[in-house]
């Protein structure tokens, strides 16, 4: 079943510097924004870009996201030929490895990718916020003639240390990469999202994985090995909003930029919708004595109290005289009367006691350091707990270091 | 529990839905901010292990068509049994497009279809029924009463446009059966019947012989003495909709946490299609209390003691009070509604102002721009 | 190929189909072994990368809402576009149960729903017309050649009841349009027409205004010096199914290699629901040559050119010879069958023996017992 | 979600015993009886059981099996409560494990098992063909009281030392196992299909786990265990067809039993259908000069020669003049005119060509010792080649040995 172009989605990290909140489950089925989860953005843009095959590699805690993607249907990725594709690590006769790198998760699905025998294979993590029509890159990397486009934006000088960093040329193909350069020569930053052209590919992950010294890894050894081989690489400049929300301040800010439109994160678009499985319940209620301001909310929830600058997932409660401020609340949270929350992410099925205090705002906090606070999933504070500014919670309540 | 076999009428034959009703039948309207009403017989059904449904359609059922699809929703989408769709073309050959005269002619219409139920038993409900019941339960309250057909009352202090009234004695049987009451006594039924598959073709085909086509007068009032008729009383919610009137009254009632409560149990979870819609936000100036809010709204005004579908915009300086907003209402700056129904896609300009009173709810019909 | 959007219509207007279609529409006929009539043009659009496809309804069509369902089989159940049915009742509102005077009357009846099609292009096509078109082709040259409407026509020695046929210059434009012939000429048109959407409103608006209903005499006819009408000549197997005599033919031709090689390319498949059928099983002293045989088949006696549909029983001693067997027919010991269409469920009882002709083959109607 | 039951179907091993059969997919994906693949079996037993909950425990090949079962949609197991799960090894916060043993996989699918809270797990094997309505296995259970219920069936005594034995007291609840005995002391052989109590299974594996010198097997391990500790064992005596296909023998039988309803293999019965994924094709053609006799065909193909008790999958192509015998054909395999095929396991999309001479029957063979001949998937034979019975060649046609 012939197709021009397939997607792999690189699923499998642990998301470690999500610390509890992927305790139990791999990072892109992290919730975000009140009714999504984090793959639910590569997986529309697939759908919404034409892209009807797509190859997920995940190792880590599948379980979750296996039964949330499910057959696809709610991203309308369950065509009778492609449709989306859990693929974990597997056994052959030879035995089977676990994934060593990006590239190498590529590498042992040569035969998932092969079947559909595509002209190009997109490659995209599961870990941005964005919407992208990746019809429009593949047009690119078609018109350039290249072997690899990478989407690139451009970003503030000074924060350009932190980034991949491409040089271009005037036709916008690349011509040098650096990896966090203190001296960058751009401030053309790569996304982490590529086009290849499969046969070349093809050969350059061969290749790659008979390099023992390799990690195998895109961005440390394939593209810098296509860069020196002098393959054509092109860049594709994109310029609305992208957020790697792999640290959970980074997870708490792209939440913020939801509730306001000039951020560019626009989720009412009708026409570029972003698709999600989605919990049934009934609508919201919001009591006599609510206030609800600046904030967003999903279905089941009862609201009671106080909730500004905040995203609420799906069947959260909140108390009557509770207090929610700046912050990121998951599915079936409690929050019970009285508490008051304050820059805090709280993870799923998390129970807030009665007046509890948890987190606080920066300006109240100085001179002592800041942070969030973050609970785990299921944790449960008794009443009247006080949870101090950057502390992290265990689902059994105890603290741990970020 | 699979001796239950499910029939759902969704047919026209009660008009005073105004435009609410125009473009869609009872069955298919849209209640509590993001249900059609079939939904909630549906999942009655489905939450007492019902695997095989049928329902009776007549009248504009296009909507209900695009609303049931295959019951995925409902896990009626299934390789034997399921959901199965019965359009009034199915019934003897010339039919044509004659609207039922009542439930034993629309079920004399699917007389082939009674025969492939699997099932020994049949609960009919009617598809604009709003209510949460414990099928199971009722089910094995049937089994054991010994009844031949078990009749739902409800309970409660609401009456219902041409509604049916029950007398019961202390066991449980029903004494007596009266209709087309000016002040109603006994207990309301609620059009949700139990009776064993055998029972339902032999009436049908013994009413159909003799002409006979009402399901209240020919069977239950007509043989209740010869049949043991047993009355199921349930104490909830339990709104039939047959009026403007009814629909907006019943509406506001869930904004009572109790009454939310018992229809929506986590026990016996009301299941609905999904909106694509994002979050609901409420704007840094808005105001939203006393109300029921679906998915993808944006609300800059005030909202009060309202009922929001999904998708409902209201502009800066706009005012809602106790109003119903199907999906896709967009209210502008300076709006104030109260009282008002808007059906899908309504669309208030600025500064207008739109007032209707409790006792008379507006209706404002789909895609209207005011 | 986006730009292409799907119309198809199954709707009672020709009835030489006798019981054929006594239970269902002509376009959901069961043809060749396993499909219906309306798998092929779903196929054709669909293998051309159509995303949207609206089915225009009419009559018995209970059967047609079964076997289309949510459109799955065709990769046309989908959160934005795919399948739309429409049934009659979408129409103005008092439409009742009328037939359809002709397409344009049709498509009068659903032009709220052609507003909604997004995009620039309709192709129409009738639910009873059996081919595989490269439909894609077609469309491009549709658009090289800048024509107004591209009208598809066979070019086989098929004659067709009540066919519409064409003449056309060297540059492929029409040049006449003619019916009613007692000795057909031309090109025989496949009801199969390309346009652009704006146009095809404009037409059906411009004739609904003048209460024209037909769409090959107050369009095609009337306006082909007016408008540019191309005709797309289509060399290969086309089966246009008006009469049982066309039915049986038509079958009969997929007998031949050359015939299934060509509606059967494996680059443009045809789809259809599948069946939970087992393997067929041929017994020790069966036979089955010059036969199309569908699954789940039991053959213990003999069968020769002729066509077996999912779960057909022939016994032992039976001898089956230049007949078409729908479903689950059964045939009993040593009965002997020639020249027979029997429709499902057809139970033919130990020696008994049915002969028609191939000028006159006999129809067994659905579930019958012979 | 509570569930009464949920089944968990053992998928995982590479099947090494059907040799080249099974070089390029899991041994539940191999095709059956024309139609069939060997996993949809027990799926369609589950489903005709009332069991709407299955997780399929995989790790090798999985792709093909995967892409197989899908969203379940074809065995009615895709309700949006429970369904069928393919669940393969995943990586947690401690790093990954491969399935050391049966007990094992389903030890590292706890975390499944319980989202469900069942009251009782089916354990089943992906390897056996059988119509067994589970349903009655565990009334069988409850009404037992039993902590573990295993089907069992009477084998002839002979045959008795080849199999797990269990001796019963007259209720028959099992008073002792034997793992193939040399003097059978019963001869109720063990079909490896069990009912658990969940508590006590859950509590069983943790210990089986914790035991590094276990090899965390249910027959070998977890089954002894329970009975050394005078758990409560019931066995369910099962009457109809079952048979193993671990062997290229036993496949082929059972794909002779079909053919034959004295066998007791009856796949026309409606009352408890055997579903399956279904190929697109149109109905197969039989041609004037074919003689098909005592053999079962699918979809797809054009039979122009003669087929004889053969059983024959979708898109089988039989040239004119070519002769099919004993044989198990599976799907896409073409012989070319004139070619002779008996006593052969054809892999799929094999090419037989014109005149070649496949396999042949015990009598012919004789005194030469006999065998199958298997070709593998995609094997492609040059016109008038030689394959004498008994061998077996790989996808580039060399000889590999059994």
């Amino acid at each position: 079943m012939k197709k021009e172009c397939v997607a792999m989605l690189l699923a499998g990290g642990q998301g470690s510097r999500l610390y509890v909140l992927t305790g139990e489950m791999a990072k892109p089925a992290v919730p975000f924004g009140g009714k999504y989860r984090i793959i639910d953005f590569p997986l529309s843009n697939c759908s919404n870009s034409g892209i009807d095959t797509v190859g997920v590699l995940t190792q880590y805690r599948p379980l979750e996201l296996n039964s949330y993607i499910g057959s696809g249907q709610p991203w309308d990725l369950d065509g009778s030929t492609g449709g989306v594709h859990i693929l974990p690590p597997y056994m052959d006769s030879k035995g089977g490895t676990w994934y060593k790198g990006t590239a190498n998760a590529i590498y042992q699905n040569i035969g998932f990718v092969d079947y559909y025998e595509p002209d190009y294979v997109v490659i995209l993590s599961g870990d941005h916020i964005y919407k992208m029509d990746y019809s429009k890159m593949v047009a690119r990397h078609k018109e350039s003639g290249a072997a690899c486009t990478i989407s690139v934006m451009e970003v503030p000088w000074e924060e350009a240390p932190r980034f991949g960093i491409m040089s271009v040329n005037e036709d916008d193909m690349i011509t040098e990469f650096a990896e966090k350069p203190k001296a960058p020569k751009s401030n053309l930053a790569s996304m982490g999202i590529y086009v290849f052209s499969w046969k070349t590919l093809r050969q350059y992950l061969t290749e790659d994985e008979a390099d023992p010294t390799s990690e195998n890894d895109f961005g440390k050894n394939v593209i810098p090995a296509m860069l020196e081989n002098g393959e054509k690489m092109a860049a594709y400049r994109f310029a609305g909003y992208w957020k790697d929300v792999g640290t959970l301040e980074s997870l708490w800010d792209a939440n913020m930029d939801m509730l306001s439109p000039e951020s560019g994160l626009d989720l009412h678009d009708e026409s570029w919708p972003v698709y999600a499985r989605s919990v049934n319940a009934p609508p919201t209620f919001l009591g006599t004595g609510s206030r609800v301001a600046h904030s967003a909310f999903n279905r089941g929830s009862i609201l009671d109290g106080d909730v500004q600058n905040s995203v609420l997932a799906s069947n959260v409660r909140v108390g009557k005289g509770a207090r929610i401020s700046y912050s990121v609340l998951l599915p079936g949270t409690v929050v019970e009367e009285n508490a008051v929350v304050e820059y805090a992410i709280l993870g799923e099925d998390c129970r807030i006691g009665v007046g509890c205090r948890v987190g606080g705002a920066p300006e109240d906090t100085a001179p002592s350091p800041w942070g969030l606070t973050v609970l785990a999933p299921h944790c449960r504070l008794p009443d009247g707990k006080q949870v101090r500014p950057g502390i992290m919670l265990d689902r059994n309540g105890e603290e741990v270091s970020k | 529990m699979n001796g239950l076999h499910g029939i759902i009428f969704s047919y026209e034959k009660r008009n005073n839905l105004r435009e609410l009703t125009e473009i869609r039948s009872a069955a298919s309207i849209p209640f509590g901010g993001r249900y059609r009403a079939v939904d909630f017989a549906l999942s009655n059904l489905v939450n007492a292990g019902v695997t095989d449904v049928g329902v009776v359609l007549h009248g504009r059922y296009q909507s209900m068509l695009d609303h049931l699809g295959t019951g995925k929703v409902w896990d009626l989408s299934r390789k034997r049994g399921g959901l199965r769709v019965l359009p009034p073309f199915n019934y003897q050959k010339d039919w044509g497009a004659m609207p039922f005269r009542g439930k034993i002619e629309a079920l004399s219409g699917v007389r082939s279809y009674l025969n492939t139920i699997r099932q020994d038993y049949v609960a009919l409900m009617d598809g604009d029924l709003v209510v949460n019941l414990p099928m199971a339960e009722i089910f094995e309250e049937h089994l054991k009463s010994g009844a031949d057909i078990t009749v739902v009352c409800g309970d409660d202090s609401f009456a219902t446009e041409d509604g049916t009234y029950y007398e019961k004695d202390e066991s449980g049987r029903i004494t007596e059966v009266l209709y087309n009451l000016h002040s109603p006594r006994g207990y309301r039924g609620l059009e949700v019947y139990i009776l064993s598959t055998e029972l339902l073709k032999e009436l049908v085909d013994d009413c159909t012989a003799k002409d006979q086509y009402s399901w209240r007068r020919d069977v239950l009032r007509a043989q209740r003495e010869k049949r043991n008729l047993h009355c199921y009383v349930w104490g909830g919610f339990a709104a039939q909709i047959r009026s403007v009137q009814e629909y907006y009254d019943r509406s506001m009632q869930l904004l009572d946490p109790e009454i939310r409560a018992e229809l929506f149990t986590p026990e016996r979870p009301i299941r609905a299609k999904g909106a694509d819609k994002s979050s609901t936000y409420v704007g840094a100036e808005g105001r939203c209390v006393n109300s029921l809010v679906a998915e993808g709204c944006r609300i800059e005004g005030t909202v009060e003691n309202s009922i929001l579908f999904p998708g409902v915009v209201v502009e800066e300086g706009a005012v809602i009070r106790n109003c119903v907003l199907f999906k896709e209402t967009t209210v502008r700056r300076n709006a104030r509604l109260s009282y008002i129904i808007a059906d899908k896609n309504v669309e208030i300009l600025a500064d207008r102002t739109l007032m209707g009173h409790s006792t008379y709810p507006i209706v404002l019909a789909k895609s209207s721009k005011v």
